[in-house]
């Protein structure tokens, strides 16, 4: 299937390869933590967290949000930062300097206290029996991986993980996952790291051994990933990264069109029904537009062509 | 601090110990605290329930409804703006029948008084909402959304017409159960909001709720063009505030007897206590609650203790003070 | 950074070096740069002049004066406010003669162009002003403030009636110097701004100024009163940029061809930008100068590199382009 | 004369005992400038700045004004501190943690950088030739008073300095004193340091042998020192503190009713007519009021009574 067909209708013809994902276990609890460690990594700040209430109910996908800009902050708005892993009562994030919220987190020193909300959003569900995972992270989007690297293996899954990226200095976590998984690609843009190309490269070569896969970065790396998968009959789930006011599901700013369990595309919350998407769910085509078969698309004048 | 969490935002935390009585009324309906949620700002208040004792606050207000489902606008919805925001949701949601079968049930069973904000784009439209919300069970009243275009007057938004506005109220009322108190939400995109708060109340609204927000436009530098999906969106946050305040100081002091609901901008118990001492009997915390989901429940303790420093014993002493 | 004072500020530092040709007119009026200051945010012009070239910027805008010395209000006279400030200043000021003996002589000898904005509570009081600016050296055309109240009105603000708005307008364009440029300042606390930019630029203005400030209120949780002397006053800076811009987009959409001197919240560059995609031909930089004294010249630098790095050529390119 | 008396007709009938403060010699210039110095004392904290274009220009009685909260701030208005001392390129201030804008500036560490605009407003003009110096300072006030102090020492004056506060903890630049002016009485008003009261207490006891007096503080005190100085037929100059947006003059939110030289009133901006004013000059009892008699208030509606 291509996001730019119909899925409503393939859906209930042929089926989707995805369940949507389940809730957390847990809910999210607010806190103010502790920075105990600061890494800068290449282009990223590595925050380490002593959180251990967020820690402890944290599962691989999920997100925290964090107040920036301290108390005369005119940023009103938390910033929605994936979780890279969380044990022993420490939460991990990489954070990449983008505009005036994320670079005052990649500031934060060590002593200095932030403001939290997490564990949010829905985990990745775990693979099949004993299937092969691929994981594929674009940019800092392979730090969300690692705790799910992590956790894949110990439940004994064979884990591939290809990390893409614009150039070396954009790659993320690859040490990490490095010590985790089986095997582990690498894909620069401008080739100053790993093979030159997009993660598609790597994804296409191991995609046949693969029996699920799991993907985070920017969008057009997931919409590209999910259709490998898809063409090839492999699962796959996407953690998205939508522009999010709330992050905890009360504002419907951050919402995908995605399609349901009864083949209906609904505007979806990617804070609560998300992040994690079945890939097969997402109308990455139809992003930024409101497709006349999105339930209730007819209340707002959309009639179909 | 040590390398620990510390508990500073719990919302479930004991409300502080004092001797203020917090109880205050919409319309007819008593409520044991003056701060409740905003509409669309807290959807339909499951997602806050571990942030906060829902059954604590005012009322949760819930997101505007209308008769069907509705998808809402295309994405981007939203922009964040100095010390606010812009959105245009677009009132998603799932319709009346949702709101009766999934959510309205979910909160009484609770014991979550909900405040009922109903949208739509005709008259007989909203009086068919007042109509089913008939004695549902945890209803306390009716917020009526009429910062919504009339398709019937070429998509003019109600509130920016007093005659329009007071149709709408007048057929809510009608429709409404007797028990159910009806406020009419202004906008404050007028050039008179006395003249349209006085329609209103003429025609039977039994409080205000003030403001919604106001009419902004954002211009993405990159894209070079509006960066929301409906192009103008909602701006509301602390940066409307002295606009809120101004809205409800006026109508305050033209209509001293209206109740009103206070909003806009309200982050902080001090933030509440401007509005209720320029005459909100209760206040909506709206877009606070994104930056912190606790922010309802915190707001009433600091309120609480602003008022009990301040010599009040009941938050009915301090509506209006600023105007004796 | 070593233990030194860094030059990052200094409004006479050399214009980025960049091809964007960045003249605009004001009506008829050709000016070098599209960033000017705004009425009441940066006086007579003087006291910039430790931080910025006057003789680059596109024109002081000088505070509305009167026919008559004025006090203005008691203090206090400002309050600050997420991301803005409120004022209530009561348009201080020594009056048409100091202006014309004290301020404008002394920019005409340096060479800088004033824009004058004129305010008065009579249409007489208005056209008067105008005729006593006629021919006036350095003087480049008049911005006319009609949010004042009108006393022949009860007090209605000028701006807030399209009627009354365009008797100072038509009035203003008959009695000024056919040289200047007339260009009406709307406020954005109307219903419908469109319908006012309408009658006063079929009324006869050259170009309309958006926007005035927003009314709003604070009441200081000490005193438990307002803040202002004034009570209520007007509400500028950042907080309010999306509002201005809305406005400035409604009516570019509405009347594309009235020149716009968009203003409301503009700090840095590619705010001013986001002015000028909206349909703003220049702009005005008024609170931010609280801010930053030199942020009239900064913004020009930043405007051009922002056109520049965007490949437009000139400022008029620009214009609008969010539109297209 | 009294604050409450009619000032416009007593200043032609009897005449004042100052003249307006003249302008500074030198405008001020905005610059980023660097922490190299903070010191906690008692309930204020001082901070030294590397700054040795605006240390060069200062004069007595001039103020900085700082950005307050950083590149995501919501306060737009920059926060006036009164210069303590400005030598070898050095500007000291002390800063008392009132609100969240004077809080930030307390919390700066060294290495930081503030951007800042100054020196601002008009000096304390000097002394009549030989005159014996009489300082006043209230709570952080007494801080601004100690350039003032070493200028008048170096030119030979004697200088007595009263240095008052609520309590301990609230006085400031005494041990600074101490070391400069010829005697240093301090008072406060809970008897926790010197003896307990107000300033005027000490005040009056000084100032017959006076020959100036200066102050810097609260407006009450201002008004009660401008006042016994003026009772006793002695010049003073109070430098005051009023809500200011600008700094710079092009805002009038700043203004006081000022007695000017041909003896009418007007609203005058304390951050450029001021912040030092004559102190019989200040109608104390009329601020946050429109006299009839202010220039342009019948323009205002306001008419004789
Ligand atoms: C679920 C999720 C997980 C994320 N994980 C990470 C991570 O691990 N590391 C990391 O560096 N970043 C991550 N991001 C992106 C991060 O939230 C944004 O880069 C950040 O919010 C940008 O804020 P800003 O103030 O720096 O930029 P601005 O562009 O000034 O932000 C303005 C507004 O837009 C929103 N916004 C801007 N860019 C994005 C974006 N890419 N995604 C979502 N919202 C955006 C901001 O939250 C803010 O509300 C994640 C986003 C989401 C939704
Ligand atoms: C000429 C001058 C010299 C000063 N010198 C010193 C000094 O040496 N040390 C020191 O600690 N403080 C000094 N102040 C006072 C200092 O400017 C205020 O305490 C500070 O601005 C308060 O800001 P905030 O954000 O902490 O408080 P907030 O109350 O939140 O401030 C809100 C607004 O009111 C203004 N404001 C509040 N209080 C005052 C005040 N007392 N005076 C003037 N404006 C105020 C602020 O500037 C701001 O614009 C001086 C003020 C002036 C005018
Ligand atoms: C994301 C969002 C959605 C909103 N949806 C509604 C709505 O459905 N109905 C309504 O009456 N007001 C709606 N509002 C307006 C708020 O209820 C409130 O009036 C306004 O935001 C001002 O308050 P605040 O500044 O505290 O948010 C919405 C506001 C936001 C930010
Ligand atoms: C202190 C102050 C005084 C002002 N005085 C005037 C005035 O005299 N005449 C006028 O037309 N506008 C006046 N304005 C409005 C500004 O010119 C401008 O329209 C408004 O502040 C919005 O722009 P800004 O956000 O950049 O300040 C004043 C604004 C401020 C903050
Ligand atoms: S970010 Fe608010 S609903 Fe998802
Ligand atoms: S503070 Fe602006 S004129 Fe004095």
């Amino acid at each position: 299937m291509t996001a730019s067909s119909h899925p409503a209708e393939m859906a209930i013809s042929v089926g989707l390869l995805t369940a949507p994902a389940p809730r957390a276990a847990r809910a999210p609890v607010q806190r103010t933590v502790e920075v105990i460690g600061r890494r800068p990594v290449d282009a990223y700040v590595e925050l380490t967290l002593a959180a251990p209430e967020i820690a402890e109910r944290a599962q691989p996908g999920q997100f925290v949000a964090f107040a920036v800009g301290g108390d005369t902050s005119a940023l009103l708005l938390r910033r929605a930062i994936a979780i890279s892993t969380a044990e022993d009562g420490v939460v991990t994030v990489v954070v990449s300097a983008a505009g005036p919220g994320s670079t005052w987190l990649t500031e934060r020193q060590v002593g200095d206290t932030l403001d939290v909300v997490g564990p949010l959003g829905r985990p990745f569900p775990g693979p099949p029996a004993g299937a092969r995972a691929l994981l594929v992270g674009g940019g800092y989007g392979a730090a969300a991986l690692v705790g799910l690297a992590v956790r894949l293996r110990a439940e004994g899954h064979p884990v591939d993980v290809v990390a893409g990226a614009a150039a070396a200095d954009r790659l993320c976590s690859v040490q990490e996952l490095i010590g985790i998984a089986d095997t582990v690609a690498v894909t620069t843009d401008d080739g100053s790291s790993g093979r030159q190309g997009l993660v598609t490269l790597a994804v296409d070569e191991l995609l046949p051994d693969a029996g699920v896969v799991y993907a985070c970065g920017p969008m057009p790396m997931l919409r590209a990933v999910a259709d490998a998968a898809t063409a090839h009959g492999i699962p796959s789930y996407v953690a998205v990264e939508e522009s999010m006011a709330c992050g905890i599901g009360v504002c419907m700013t951050c919402v995908l069109p995605i399609v349901g369990e009864d083949g209906r595309t609904r505007f979806s919350r990617s804070c609560t029904e998300g992040p994690v998407f079945g890939g097969d769910r997402v109308r990455f085509a139809d992003v930024g537009t409101l497709p006349w078969d999105v339930v209730g698309a007819d209340a707002m004048g959309v009639v179909q062509p | 601090m040590t390398a620990t969490e510390t508990r500073g935002h719990d919302g479930h935390s004991g409300r502080s110990d004092t001797a203020v009585d917090m109880r205050t009324t919409l319309g007819s309906a008593e409520i044991p605290s003056p701060v409740l949620t905003a509409s669309g700002c807290s959807a339909f208040g499951r997602e806050l329930e571990p942030f906060v004792d829902l059954t604590a606050i005012g009322a949760v207000v819930t997101k505007s409804v209308q008769l069907r489902p509705r998808s809402g606008r295309s994405t981007p919805r939203m922009a964040e703006t100095p010390s606010g925001m812009l959105n245009s949701i677009g009132l998603q949601g799932t319709g009346i029948d949702g709101l009766l079968t999934e959510e309205l049930p979910w909160l009484a069973e609770r014991g979550v008084r909900s405040f009922v904000s109903i949208a739509g784009t005709r008259v007989e439209d909203f009086a068919e909402l007042a109509e089913r919300l008939r004695g549902v069970p945890g209803v306390l009243g009716l917020e009526v959304n009429i910062s919504c275009p009339n398709v019937e007057s070429r998509g003019e938004v109600f509130a920016c017409d007093p005659v329009a506005a007071s149709d709408v109220v007048s057929a809510v009322r009608a429709a409404a159960d007797p028990a159910h108190p009806v406020y009419a939400k202004l906008s404050p995109d007028v050039t008179d909001i006395v003249s349209v708060a006085r329609a209103v109340s003429d025609a039977g609204a039994d409080g205000l709720s003030m403001i919604n927000t106001l009419l902004g436009l954002v211009i993405d530098p990159d894209t070079m063009r509006p960066v929301l999906g409906g192009v103008t969106g909602g701006l509301s946050g602390p940066a409307i505030r002295p606009v809120a305040l101004r809205c409800v100081w006026q109508v305050h002091q033209a209509l001293p007897d209206v109740p009103i609901l206070g909003m806009g901008g309200i982050r902080t118990g001090l933030d509440a206590l401007q509005f209720v001492l320029a005459g909100a009997s209760a206040v909506s915390v709206g877009t606070a609650v994104f930056n912190d989901p606790s922010a309802v429940a915190r707001v009433h303790d600091e309120l609480a203790a602003a008022l009990g420093e301040r010599g009040f014993t009941s938050v009915a002493e301090a509506v209006g003070y600023a105007h004796r």
